[in-house]
């Protein structure tokens, strides 16, 4: 990967993969996308950042371990199901707050941490491979 | 308080969390991992309570209603399951304490272990067939991290064996799962049972059951399907391999078991006819293999093989009786099989090797560990009054009382040549002078928080062969919630 | 031992403990006294408590005539045992565990013959096989004592699982498990159609335990257990377990054509094949096993009967052998003990050194050879009344009989003038009489064959009458007298007798016309069961060869084989239906990539390099996508496209470190075969899994769950991708189960890229 | 439609056994990764194929407007996928292990067949030191 062009346009490219997505994580609950097609996207972002200039730029620019993150997502999913013990309903159970610009609940959370556990878990094996 | 029926698979996930995190601590980590596994037992045995007091429990997990959501239903089998499941999971845990390595928790033992505890209660509750699959993977995945923890010299060409034979298991399984689904439109385990009965095309049902026999047959190592287990149990350090031996093929078996009770009962004269050869050859393939072998963990292996028949036997014969003794069988025999690896392990402490030939002595010097092993290995062969006594006795009995006389023969003899194997373990490592030259007088001592675990299963094994009777009435209750799916099918239909 | 003075003997006279735990067998007796003249009157004690009422099994226990009789024999042989062991055993490092082995065994014991309840009763019965296992495997470092005790539990093992499947076809068939109840049923019993295989497994049960021929080996083999132990259980309590079980079930399957004639005949081979091979060993401890195998066979022989008569003589010589057989078992361990050894060669002119000793022999080998005065003689008297009273082949029973006590007359007088009498071999000089514990059992045992044989009326009246009143309808009386008159069986002693002295006068030449005879024997039991175990062990480990070979591609075949096979057998035969393929509708781009997707995969399967096989995979993942989006199915297009990007790009990472792939097929034939092999097997699989997902959809499918998640995923659950919402909401659990099993594939995964490999871990 | 489609999913199925038993583990990979193919193209299947829309509400309703594609065997098919990317992940990596530990990856070679390993050939039980 000697070709400042090609440097150049992976730089874009990664960026614009990342943005994308947290676009379809965005958009998940309602149109085609969410957690886990934005961390495999965001994986694959990551992984050619890796490919391209080595593990460390990775871990720099993710800041948090990925194991952690991996952990903190299935933490965060598993957490999610919790609060609906307290509202006396079955694990997992959605709680939702509506207001009349966006509804938000639980299973967004449940959502999110899918998200970092794909992602952690697919950027460990990376980082440890290209670490090897 | 039904809510809580999800606690057998959280708090072990949640301690699998912590013990993560703590994996550089390995003090703590194995602490913590004890705090987690009494606290999986207490909330096992609330569920226990729960469902000897009230029948089915079911918890609709996300509060979805029947049959769209995904349910947790608990009956006796379950619950008991998962009671066992934990008390082993304790037994297993102190016992690690003292032998774990360092650089085995630092690999996440801890977290790994408690991901399979999780995973294993899961495949006992949950009441959906996909689901069921999920843990089937969860605990695979588990179970395929602790196998490649650490390895000493080639460990791996085996794990690739267990490896690779068990994920072609679980793509059968996906494959089987599939073609439920597409038959009924349901893969909830109680719609299924109804769902099932309206199928008119019979070939097609039997296909479909058979495949999905093949795939928990794998996992549960029927014979011809076991090799994944002799092949990389005995690799395994001695309180995994009790943990694996004692409940990974019991979750297979328990699998076959609710589906060929509740899902796949309309065609017994194929799919049990099958289940009753299968489980007659894998019992006499289990002993036959066990026999020639000099290796602890291999013979103990090799005899998983032969008791998942007994238990596979008791859903053939398939009567309430037959289902009882299965059950039973099953709870013996975690908990004989388990405390028997356990021991291995505190032979090889004591001896210096897990072969026969090379080690010797041990009743001399090692008289508790000597009942430690004479226990659970006579419980094993079936004699009185210890568990397995009853287990056998009441797999003949039901046998009998069926007229299946040639597979009550079959029984009784294998478990004539189960009493071989374990005797000549008993002769070898224990009777038998040692054959090394070092100095006697240095007897290693053994650390307690090894021989408590031992103590305590043997100890459990001769309670339960004392008081048999409320152990019985718990197991033919069972069986008859087995046999009878009725109460099962209204308490997951009827409840939201 | 033999060179040390008596007086700086290092080894402790006796073990305190072991001595007085000869309490419990001592008050043990003393109750079944206080109980004896109220049973001996008739009486009948019961006790009965729950303990597994579901399957008809009580700790129900019952004290009649019968279970005295055999209560009062263990107790009292344990209590000179434990005495005599105390002795006997002292110094041994391991005494403590033997007297409480010893004392489990005496309690099992008991519990066999007080138990009233056929399923306790074989619960203890085998308690006394683990107890023996261990007891005759006692001293475990000689190779011979392990061998002996793994062939007694074997053996014996194999006996209990016949009378458990006995005990549970009884069972089975509807009968109570209550013993006194059993016999109610007889009629029942005896002409249900499962009879005859209750009969053999009860009578395969009790002849392995009891040692009757073919299953007798053990019997001789088991004497490397210490000698009390031989005492206790070879010759008074154990093996009569087997005579117990037979009398007890005298009421309730006995009497018929089928028990007679077996019974007879198995006794009958049983006595006399003991009686000839007690001529021949040189060892005591030998030569008086084989006279318990007598002694046994000639017990089985009379419970073959159904006369008052012959169950008599057996109840008789019951008490007979056990006095003096256990008496000469503990008489010869005094001998071995202070000697050294029991080989006959060696011994001689011991009376002068252990002249108590050679008076207790004295007694119970002339009580064992019958002659009057003695118990023996009393025993022989009612042996042939009852052998002549038989209903089946009376002569038969007498015959053997007669040869059987002929040659016990012989074996007595061996025991008896051999070691005893003649010159003091040099190396005896210095042999001393045993300490008193270990001479108060014989003698005591050895005056009782006196006391007994001078008054029979008392011994029958008040135990022999009860014994068989308890296991016999008929209330006809028997006596027992000194001296029944001039009659046949009189007439018969004296041929015994007379024969006895001519067989010990010509004893070398018999023995060895006996052993070249022995040798001659083309199939023995041992020797079957010798190479049974070395042919099971062959067997096993061919089956092991065979099944677990170690091929990763066999195991593999073997599954594939077993789905093909289960599977297609089944359903095949039902699968000709979908071969009239409805006709095709819906887009033809969708034919078009199944087209594509099929090709891409005969690239991988065929690749003979790894970037052909990657680049169709990735054809496959790709096509396989877009199979997904045009049948409506964007989300898991999306997400295959992107699995199967990550998926690429990892193999390419680590494949670049692999070597590159082996040709798949090799040159050679059975590699080729091998590949046709895989072909024809996965080509079965494939046509299965075609036919059944064809056959499935040509039934119309129940919507009903997914109607559900369309009808609540907006309104329930706030989302409007319904795929999503499942995922997170609707089964969420899946979900939570899937990630994991990524963190779980990430953690392991890790670690095993990280892990230093090939060198071994530093100390 | 859906028996073109099963007909593929057989072939597949062939394929990927075909793969898997070779007793090489790279090809073993391959057929793994195909076999899923197969199998998540064989719930696809089993909940009937249909040329609609895809399982989404529009904005304005709150029910599918028209007949939509079934959504459950998608949701079923995406776990599907993301396990066995799990499971590829992690056998890709034991394989690479493996070979640097044995130096082959064809299951035919001794160091696979000889089911000896962990015989206890390691003495280092004494080094075990309670932690």
């Amino acid at each position: 990967m000697k070709s400042v062009i090609l440097k150049t346009a992976t730089r874009l490219m990664i960026g614009l993969m990342l943005i994308f997505a947290v676009y379809v994580f965005l958009r998940g609950h309602h149109e085609p996308g969410g957690g886990f097609s934005a961390a495999l996207l965001a994986g694959t972002a990551f992984s050619l950042l890796a490919i391209t200039k080595g593990a460390d730029h990775v871990r720099k620019a993710i800041r948090i371990r990925p194991s952690f993150m991996a952990l903190s997502g299935l933490a965060l999913a598993a957490g999610a199901g919790l609060p609906a013990l307290f509202f006396g309903k079955p694990f997992l159970t959605g709680i939702w707050w509506q207001t009349e610009l966006f509804s938000a609940g639980t299973p967004l959370i449940f959502d999110s941490g899918v998200f970092l556990a794909v992602l952690g878990a697919i950027l460990s094996i990376l980082l440890a491979l290209e670490e090897n | 308080m039904t809510h809580l029926l999800i606690s057998p698979i959280l708090v072990p996930m949640a301690f699998a969390v912590i013990t993560w995190c703590f994996r550089h601590h390995d003090r703590h980590s194995g602490s913590a991992a004890i705090a987690g596994a009494l606290i999986h037992l207490a909330c096992a045995g609330w569920l226990l309570s729960a469902v000897m007091a009230d029948g089915v429990v079911v918890l609709w997990v996300g509060s979805w209603p029947s049959p769209a959501g995904i349910c947790l239903a608990a009956d006796l089998l379950s619950a008991v399951l998962v009671t066992v499941t934990s008390v082993l999971h304790v037994a297993v845990m102190i016992y690690a304490r003292a032998d774990t390595t360092r650089e085995q928790i630092r690999a996440g033992f801890h977290p790994f272990m408690q991901m399979l505890t999780a995973a294993i209660c899961g495949a006992f509750l949950t009441g959906d067939l996909f689901n069921l699959y999920v843990w089937f993977e969860v605990m695979l995945m588990a179970s395929f991290g602790i196998m490649v923890m650490d390895h000493p010299a080639a460990r791996l060409p085996n794990a690739v064996k267990y490896v690779t034979l068990n994920i072609v298991a679980t793509l059968f399984l996906l494959t089987g799962i599939g073609l439920v689904y597409g038959l009924t439109g349901t893969l909830n385990l109680a719609d299924l049972h109804d769902k099932i009965a309206l199928i008119e095309n019979d070939g097609l049902l039997a296909g479909t059951s058979l495949l999905l026999m093949t795939a928990f047959g794998i996992k549960s190592a029927l014979f011809p399907l076991f090799f994944w287990l002799p092949a990389a149990y005995h690799t395994l350090p001695p309180g995994v391999a009790a943990f694996f031996g004692g409940l990974l093929t019991k979750v297979g078996v328990y699998a076959l078991i609710r589906l060929f009770t509740l899902v796949f009962v309309t065609q017994p004269y194929i799919t049990h006819t099958i289940l009753m050869i299968a489980a007659g050859l894998t019992m006499l393939s289990g002993v036959l293999t066990a026999a020639s072998r000099m290796d602890i963990r291999r013979i103990l292996s090799f005899h998983i093989i032969s008791q998942v028949g007994y238990m596979a036997l008791g859903l053939a014969v398939f009567t309430p009786l037959a289902l009882a003794a299965a059950f039973i069988y099953m709870v013996h025999n975690i908990m004989a099989k388990a405390a028997l690896f356990l021991v291995g392990g505190l032979i090889r402490r004591a001896a210096g090797s897990f072969h026969l030939t090379r080690i010797g002595s041990l009743y001399k010097t090692h008289g508790l560990l000597s009942a430690g092993f004479f226990i659970p290995a006579f419980a094993l062969a079936g004699f009185p009054p210890l568990s397995g006594f009853w287990a056998k006795l009441l797999i003949i009995y039901a046998c009998l009382e069926t007229r299946h006389f040639g597979a009550a023969a079959l029984a009784a003899f294998v478990g004539l040549l189960t009493l071989f194997s374990m005797v000549k373990i008993w002769m070898e490592a224990f009777w038998k002078p040692s054959p090394q030259t070092q100095d006697v007088s240095e007897i290693r001592t053994l650390s307690p928080w090894m021989m408590g675990p031992v103590l305590g299963l043997c100890l459990m094994l001769v309670v339960m062969g004392l008081f048999i009777e409320p152990v019985f009435h718990l197991a033919l209750t069972a069986g008859e919630q087995l046999m009878d799916p009725a109460g099962y099918v209204a308490a997951v239909k009827g409840g939201k | 031992m033999l060179l040390k003075p008596p007086e700086t003997e290092a080894v402790p006279d006796c073990c305190r403990g072991g001595l007085y735990s000869c309490l419990l067998p001592f008050g043990l007796f003393g109750l079944l006294c206080l109980a004896w003249p109220r049973v001996a009157g008739g009486a009948v004690f019961t006790a009965q408590w729950a303990w597994v009422p579901s399957l008809d099994l009580n700790l129900a226990f019952r004290l009649d005539g019968l279970s005295l009789l055999f209560g009062l024999i263990i107790t009292m042989t344990g209590f000179f045992v434990t005495i005599y062991a105390s002795s006997y055993m002292a110094g041994h490092p391991h005494n403590g565990r033997f007297f409480v082995f010893l004392h489990a065994f005496m309690t099992a014991m008991l519990g066999i013959v007080f138990a009233d309840n056929l399923l306790l009763m074989f619960i203890c019965w085998e308690a006394t096989t683990v107890l023996s296992f261990l007891l005759i495997g006692f001293d475990h470092e000689k190779a011979e004592a392990r061998e002996n005790a793994r062939q007694a539990l074997l053996v014996t093992g194999a006996g209990g699982l016949f009378l458990l499947m006995g005990i549970l076809l009884v069972k089975s068939a509807g009968f109570p498990m209550t013993l006194s109840l059993l016999g109610d049923s007889r009629d029942l019993i005896q002409t249900h159609a499962l009879y005859p295989a209750v009969f053999i497994c009860f009578l395969v049960g009790a002849m392995t335990k009891s040692g009757q021929v073919p299953f007798h080996f053990w019997l001789p083999n088991a004497m490397s257990a210490p000698t009390p132990i031989s005492a206790f259980l070879h010759a008074a309590t154990m093996v009569k377990a087997g005579i117990y079980l037979l009398m007890r079930l005298h009421p309730v399957l006995g009497g018929t054509t089928l028990w007679m004639s077996t019974l007879v005949l198995v006794g009958g081979t049983t006595a006399l094949w003991g009686a000839v091979q007690a001529l021949g060993p040189c060892d005591l401890k030998r030569i008086l096993a084989y006279t318990t195998l007598m002694a046994l066979g000639v017990l089985t022989l009379f419970l073959g009967g159904r006369t008052v008569m012959s169950l008599t003589a057996a109840t008789t010589f019951l008490m007979v052998h056990a006095l003096y057989k256990a008496a000469l078992f503990l008489a010869v361990g005094s001998i071995d003990h202070q000697t050294g050894t029991r080989d006959l060669n060696l011994l001689g002119g011991l009376m002068t050194r252990m002249p108590l000793t050679t008076l207790a022999v004295a007694g119970a080998t002339l009580s064992m050879a019958g002659f009057p005065l003695f118990f023996g003689f009393i025993g022989k008297e009612i042996m042939y009344a009852g052998a002549l009273a038989e209903e089946i082949w009376p002569l038969f029973a007498t015959g053997i009989t007669l040869s059987a006590n002929a040659l016990m007359t012989a074996v007595a007088a061996i025991i008896l003038i051999t070691p005893f009498f003649g010159p003091l071999p040099a190396h005896l000089k210095h042999t001393w009489e045993t300490p008193w514990t270990m001479r108060i059992g014989p003698a005591f045992m050895g005056l009782l064959g006196i006391v007994f044989g001078i008054m029979p009326e008392w011994v029958s009246k008040h135990l022999i009458q009860p014994a068989v009143f308890a296991f016999h309808p008929d209330r006809e009386e028997i006596r027992l007298f000194l001296f029944h008159g001039i009659n046949l069986p009189l007439l018969l002693s004296v041929v015994t007798l007379t024969s006895g002295a001519v067989i010990y006068w010509q004893k070398t030449r018999l023995r060895r016309g006996i052993g070249a005879a022995t040798e001659k024997l083309w199939v023995t039991t041992p020797g079957l069961y010798q190479s049974g175990l070395t042919r099971f062990l062959g067997t096993a480990a061919a089956v092991t060869r065979i099944l677990q070979n170690g091929s990763l591609s066999i195991y593999l075949s073997v599954i594939v084989l077993t789905l093909v096979l289960l599977t297609g057998s089944v359903w095949l035969p039902h699968a000709a239906d979908i071969v009239t393929v409805p006709a095709v509708t819906g887009p033809y781009i969708a034919v078009g990539l199944f087209v594509f997707v099929l090709g891409a995969a005969a690239v991988v399967v065929t690749a003979r390099h790894r970037l052909a096989a990657i680049g169709g995979l990735g054809g496959v993942g790709g096509g396989v996508a877009l199979i997904f989006l045009v049948f409506g199915a964007p989300d898991i297009a999306l997400t295959q496209l992107l699995v199967e990007t990550l998926t690429l790009i990892f193999v390419s990472l680590i494949l670049l470190r692999l070597p590159p792939m082996e040709p798949i097929i090799n040159p050679g034939t059975p590699s080729r075969m091998r590949t046709l092999r895989n072909a024809i097997l996965s080509a079965g699989a494939g046509l299965v899994v075609f036919t059944l997902i064809s056959g499935v959809v040509g039934h119309p499918l129940d919507r009903g769950q997914t109607t559900f998640f369309e009808t609540h995923s907006y309104l329930s659950a706030h989302g409007r991708n319904i795929v999503n919402v499942i995922l997170v909401d609707f089964r969420s659990l899946d979900t939570l189960g899937e990630i994991c099993v990524i963190v779980l594939a990430a953690w392991a995964g890790v670690h095993l890229i990280r892990r230093p490999f090939g060198q071994k871990r530093a100390p | 439609m859906e028996h073109l489609l099963a007909l593929t999913v057989g072939t597949l199925f062939s394929g990927a056994l075909f793969l898997m038993l070779s007793g090489e583990l790279v090809r073993f990979v391959f057929g793994f990764v195909l076999m899923g193919n197969a199998v998540n193209l064989l719930i696809f299947t089993a909940g009937r194929l249909s040329f609609v829309a895809p399982p989404l509400i529009g904005k304005t309703g709150t029910v599918p407007a028209g007949p939509v594609a079934n959504a459950l065997p998608q949701a079923l098919i995406l776990t599907a996928i993301v396990i066995g990317f799990a499971m590829t992940l992690f056998l890709l990596i034991l394989l690479y292990r493996t070979y640097a530990q044995t130096r082959t990856l064809n299951t035919r070679r001794t160091e696979f067949l000889s089911e000896s390993a962990g015989d206890d050939t390691d003495s280092d039980i004494r080094k075990k030191n309670p932690s």
